[in-house]
């Protein structure tokens, strides 16, 4: 039946669908207004909860592959740890995701908080291969698995990690995630292990659902896709910005959400032409017999 | 030569694609004639003098101080700058050389900007590009892993256990470790017993690792799905089908919300019942949890389209942005590319 | 994983994890043991399995290759370990039927172990010169160099059956919609929920979740094994009262401290 | 006998993890286990690469069909390899300046980096990126309100890609406030939050209870396909 439609067609149709308002967006600069739902709106409030200074655990738990829907979401929270003079404390349990963390810190620590110190205000500490069997190990001992930052430095002589041994010791940890490991995996080994601890996630949309079954419950908030990113754009927007023009940097999942719409329209007129053509079909046979 | 590029012969079809590249490389190269061009990279030369103390504890401690300083060693790193800055910096001392373009980083990307229509032309059916491209990246990989399994792992969690002084002095000047470690042989013999597959009498020594890595693994995940997947799911499903509100008034829909994740979650089990036909009491529920299966795939495929489409926004983005300069949502250069190319059609057409 | 302030010998707080575990195994172990002594269970019909056999044998008779993937993770993951049992009773009937199997992976240690099954399987079906060492070969580590590798070949080699039994992720729909491309008949099995939907969608079969973990006990049709999914049901069964146990109580519990409450009739969206 | 004793291997190494979260004196144990999985994972790749080396040099020598992508495959091969074990273009660590091998080998402006920002990441990136049109050609031929089952599979995918937009903002943003559940974009989260969690849950518990069989199976030496099977 779908012999009748050459598949190519329909690349094409995506193809536009998906390139034209990324011209439009980029020619008139707009974008499309959010509002936030509640487990975006629980991600921001958790992080607003925390007293000036708190240390934050975030782990970069992806790589080039899903940085289109998930270094928005690190760009944005970094900046609000920032703002908020909390201390993230950044690991990596993907290979490339320090250099994607580097990206993050540059662009956001270096570019507009630059008074902010490594090792005293923020600190990479790295990657760290093992995968779940890291989360294992922090759960009793970080230091075994994080012994350096990402500089070399011995985390003994980093005065953002005095009194931090293990991952209970700190009061809300972030996972961006593009999979395994990644959110489900921080759910298992550290948020079921440490029920103090706060858990938000940043996830791809392929993750979303599963990850869902853990919210609100093991997971406090959660930024679900480019949507959830754009959302928790807005909200950080919102408390930093007020009416002054966001700066480019931090508009980038709000500038996706065109190309979204779009695609998803079409993808949505695909459904129905394929129904159409089914039943006309089938009431067709119908007739005949 | 052709056999080497061709896996099945088609003459046909090869035209078809030779047409194709070249009328996009033409249409690239009209793009590259017009305003301020494309696909330039951009860098700036960072050097930083770094001079030594000795700690307290003994150990060398490098800390950033003015260049020239006496003593100091100079590190020179090559950074990224946008187009923007070296339009300023042109701008302010011409012929300046603090920052410049970079040839390689702008094969690179052109590189990269083939790759990816290299993979996107794989939608339309395989041809030599793509399987330049499948052939490259298989192996790049490959040896990729390769690389950062020795840095990431040997190095430092094996080498560096049964050698020290040699790792400290060679490529890890800040490693904690000071003495030898022989628990470190344990995985260094079973990396040995599967390596000696690939002489052939090994072939028998080399399941025990496996066997090792198979059990451990079955305990360990054993443990982790019951404790977080059955005892704390379960945990979660255990809620009251007659909700309140925080005021103490009863809240139908909650309750409603409450009844159906019970029934749910009872029915979608009942599905996974293998040794009991799917008839009578336990037929019906699994065919209404079919139903509950149906919607959670639903809305799973519902949210993947989302991260997709992103996806192949960042690639367009990429494209159009990075490489050919049509447009600049973060403001990295000082024209406005789309605004040049109406400048130049409008002249071409004047001319015309 | 807390040590406890006094290091004792059983740690406290997993009791309730040591007594799930043991009652879960128990189940299993028990229902095995009976299986043994004859006490045989019958298994419900599942779709995806039964249809392995056609599958192999229609790539029989078209002439054309049959692509099995253990997924992409390594052998430390449950799924490649099903993946790779399943492989052996595939591996068996292409070996009767003579049929070509090429088992592309992504790891070296399911290399290892996906030859190892599959002359196995080949010795059994006595036909041990059919199985080729290099039809099970390692591609790269890299999800999408290997998914690069997958699409092109399937493009070329034009399998007439396809085989996704393991873990997947983003590749798993670049997998099924090329071999769909090419008209293979496709059955995958996963645990991996996310992509589920993208195999239900563009495949013939599915097998899902747990169906495929019970894969390779239905496959193998030995009493014992499948004594193991009457203990996954009686296991299901506990959990579901245990459920029902826990939520009465939640739900009488409700009503217990403030019995008073009028029910209203708002609507609280 | 060499089958038996990787079965007693087996068997051993599971026991060990299976005690470990209940005896405190055990908690080392699996965090030293686990350390050896990734070190012998690591030293897999050699023979991965071996396996790579030989399939290709084989095509290579044989000159069939398309054997120069063989060679484009070796060549990449080994010049990753070269450029990231020797640590081509990587300068010092500020940390120790003068050791010329400290620094990393992905710092930005080695070769190792160059290869990962020029070809990897745009290959991978791309092939993840084309899933977006596998998706439509999937939706469009797979959904298909055949029946009540196939209906619900669609309808949901359906209220999921408008209530996740401003399409569904424009579409049922007008329904009054004590309706505001059918709004598109809340009967999404709706979806999520009730029978989105009660499949996923009932789904997440049958996989572990197969988990736990499979474990079984594999401690007590039921299902050894791995090691060769019956044979």
């Amino acid at each position: 039946m779908s012999g009748t439609l050459d598949r190519r067609w329909i690349y094409l149709g995506m193809m536009l669908a998906v390139a034209l308002p990324i011209l439009w967006n980029g020619v008139t600069g707009k974008t499309f207004p959010e509002s936030p739902t509640p487990p975006s709106q629980a991600c921001f409030d958790a992080i607003e909860a925390l007293p000036e200074g708190s240390r934050v655990l975030m782990s970069f738990d992806y790589d080039p592959a899903s940085e289109g829907e998930l270094s928005p979401m690190a760009t944005s929270l970094m900046r609000h740890l920032m703002h908020k003079r909390l201390k993230p404390v950044v690991i990596a349990l993907w290979p490339l995701g320090p250099t994607k963390a580097e990206e993050t810190i540059a662009n956001v620590i270096k570019g507009d908080f630059p008074d902010r110190v490594s090792g005293k205000d923020f600190v990479n500490l790295g990657f760290q291969t093992g995968g779940e069997g890291v989360l294992k190990v922090i759960g009793t001992d970080f230091r075994k698995q994080f012994p350096l930052d990402r500089s070399g430095t011995p985390v003994d002589r980093l005065p953002i990690m005095e009194g931090i041994t293990k991952v209970g010791d700190f009061p809300l940890v972030i996972t961006i995630s593009a999979g395994y490991p990644g959110g489900k995996e921080w759910v298992q080994y550290v948020s079921s292990a440490n029920p103090g601890l706060v858990l938000l996630a940043g996830v791809t949309g392929v993750q979303a659902s599963q990850i869902y079954s853990y919210y609100p419950g093991q997971l406090r908030g959660m930024l679900a896709a480019i949507k959830g990113a754009a959302e928790y754009e807005a909200l950080v927007s919102a408390a930093i910005d007020g009416d002054r023009v966001t700066p480019p940097l931090y508009t980038e999942a709000r500038r996706r959400m065109a190309p979204q719409l779009f695609g998803h329209l079409l993808l949505i007129a695909l459904i129905i032409i394929g129904n159409a053509v089914y039943f006309s079909q089938r009431g067709r046979k119908a007739v005949a017999q | 030569m052709s056999d080497a590029i061709m896996n099945e012969a088609s003459p046909q079809q090869g035209k078809w694609w030779i047409g194709l590249f070249l009328a996009i490389a033409v249409l690239v190269a009209i793009r590259a004639s017009i305003g301020e061009g494309m696909g330039r990279a951009y860098v700036q030369t960072d050097s930083t003098s770094y001079s030594s103390a000795t700690g307290d504890d003994g150990r060398v401690m490098w800390t950033a101080v003015a260049d020239g300083t006496a003593g100091s060693v100079t590190i020179e790193r090559v950074l990224f700058a946008s187009a923007g800055e070296y339009r300023a910096a042109e701008a302010a001392t011409p012929g300046q050389q603090a920052i410049r373009i970079s040839w390689d980083r702008t094969l690179g990307l052109w590189l990269a900007a083939f790759f990816t229509l290299a993979i996107f032309s794989f939608l339309m059916g395989d041809n030599p590009a793509y399987k330049f491209t499948e052939s490259i990246v298989i192996g790049v990989s490959a040896g990729y892993w390769m690389v950062v399994g020795f840095w990431a792992m040997l190095v430092p969690k094996l080498v560096a256990q049964l050698a020290p002084s040699m790792v400290k002095a060679w490529c890890m000047p800040n490693l904690d470790v000071s003495a030898f470690n022989p628990v470190a042989l344990i995985p260094l013999g079973l990396g040995i017993m599967l390596l000696s597959q690939l002489t052939p009498l090994g072939r028998h020594i080399g399941r025990w690792p496996l066997a090792f890595v198979i059990g451990t693994f079955a305990g360990l995940k054993m443990i982790s799905h019951v404790e977080s997947d059955i005892i704390e799911q379960a945990r979660a499903t255990m809620i009251p089908l007659v909700a309140f509100g925080d005021d103490g008034s009863f809240a139908p829909w909650d309750s409603v919300r409450n009844i159906l994740i019970v029934g749910g979650v009872l029915c979608t089990l009942a599905y996974f019942v293998f040794s009991v036909e799917h008839k009578g009491a336990v037929g019906r529920a699994a065919r209404v949890g079919v139903w509950f299966l149906m919607i959670t795939f639903g809305s799973a495929f519902g949210f993947t389209v989302m991260g997709r489409i992103a996806l192949l926004a960042a690639r367009f983005e990429f494209l159009f942005i990075d490489w050919l300069w049509l447009i600049d949502p973060k403001g990295q250069r000082m024209v406005a590319t789309v605004s040049a190319i109406a400048g130049s059609c409008s002249a071409i057409l004047n001319a015309i | 994983m807390v040590l406890g302030a006094d290091a004792s010998f059983l740690n406290p707080d997993k009791l309730l994890l040591l007594v799930v575990l043991v009652a879960t195994c128990a189940c299993i172990i028990a229902s095995m043991v009976l299986a043994r002594a004859g006490r045989v269970p019958k298994i419900r019909r599942i779709a995806g399995l039964e249809a392995v056999e056609e599958a192999v044998g229609r790539a029989t008779e078209m002439g054309r290759p049959i692509l099995f993937v253990p997924g992409i993770q390594d052998m430390d993951n449950p799924m490649t370990v099903a993946g790779i049992t399943v492989l052996s009773r595939v591996a068996g009937t292409a070996a009767q039927y003579d049929a070509t199997l090429d088992v592309p992976v992504s790891r070296s240690l399911v290399m290892q172990a996906a030859r190892e099954s599959v002359q196995a399987a080949a010795l059994q079906a006595g036909q041990p010169d059919w199985f080729d060492p290099e039809r099970v070969r390692y591609i790269t580590d890299e999800q999408f160099g290997y998914a690069a590798y997958a699409a092109g070949a399937m493009a070329r080699d034009k399998p007439a059956a396809c085989f996704y039994m393991g873990c997947f992720f983003a590749e798993s729909l670049i997998l099924a919609e090329n071999g769909n491309a090419v008209g293979a008949i496709q059955i995958a099995g996963t645990a991996e929920t996310a992509q589920l939907p993208f195999f239900v969608a563009s495949c013939d079969y599915t097998l899902i979740g747990e169906e495929f973990f019970a894969a390779s006990a239905y496959l193998s049709g030995a009493p014992d094994q499948l004594g193991t999914l009457r203990g996954q049901d009686i296991a299901k069964a506990l959990i579901a009262l245990v459920l029902v146990g826990g939520v009465v109580m939640a739900t009488v519990k409700v009503f217990t401290p403030k019995s008073d409450r009028a029910p209203t009739a708002e609507m609280a969206p | 006998m060499s089958r038996s004793i990787a079965l007693l291997i087996c068997l051993l190494g599971g026991l060990t993890m299976l005690v470990s979260p209940f005896l405190p004196m055990a908690t080392e144990w699996s965090n030293e286990v686990t350390d050896w999985f990734n070190i012998l994972a690591a030293m897999a790749f050699v023979l991965g690469g071996g396996s790579l080396l030989k399939v290709q040099l084989m095509r290579l020598s044989a000159r069939g069909p398309g054997w120069g992508y063989s060679a484009v495959t070796l060549l990449a091969f080994i010049v990753t390899l070269w450029v990231g074990l020797g640590k081509v273009g990587v300068v010092a660590d500020p940390s120790a300046p003068t050791v010329a091998w400290s620094g990393k080998p992905d710092d930005e402006g080695s070769a190792f980096w160059w290869i990962y920002l020029y070809v990897m990441t745009p290959i991978t990136s791309t092939l993840f990126a084309v899933l977006a049109f596998y998706v439509a050609s999937a939706a469009f031929r797979a959904f298909r309100a055949k029946n009540l089952e196939a209906t619900l599979l669609l309808g949901t995918a359906f209220v999921i890609l408008l209530g996740r937009t401003f399409a569904g903002v424009v579409l049922t943003g007008w329904l009054p406030d004590w309706a505001s559940g059918l709004r598109l974009e809340n009967l999404a989260v709706t979806i999520m939050d009730v029978f989105n969690t009660a499949g996923n849950r009932a789904i997440i518990i049958g996989i572990a209870l197969g988990v736990a069989a499979t474990g079984i199976r594999l401690l007590i030496g039921l299902d050894r396909s791995y090691l060769g099977g019956d044979a």
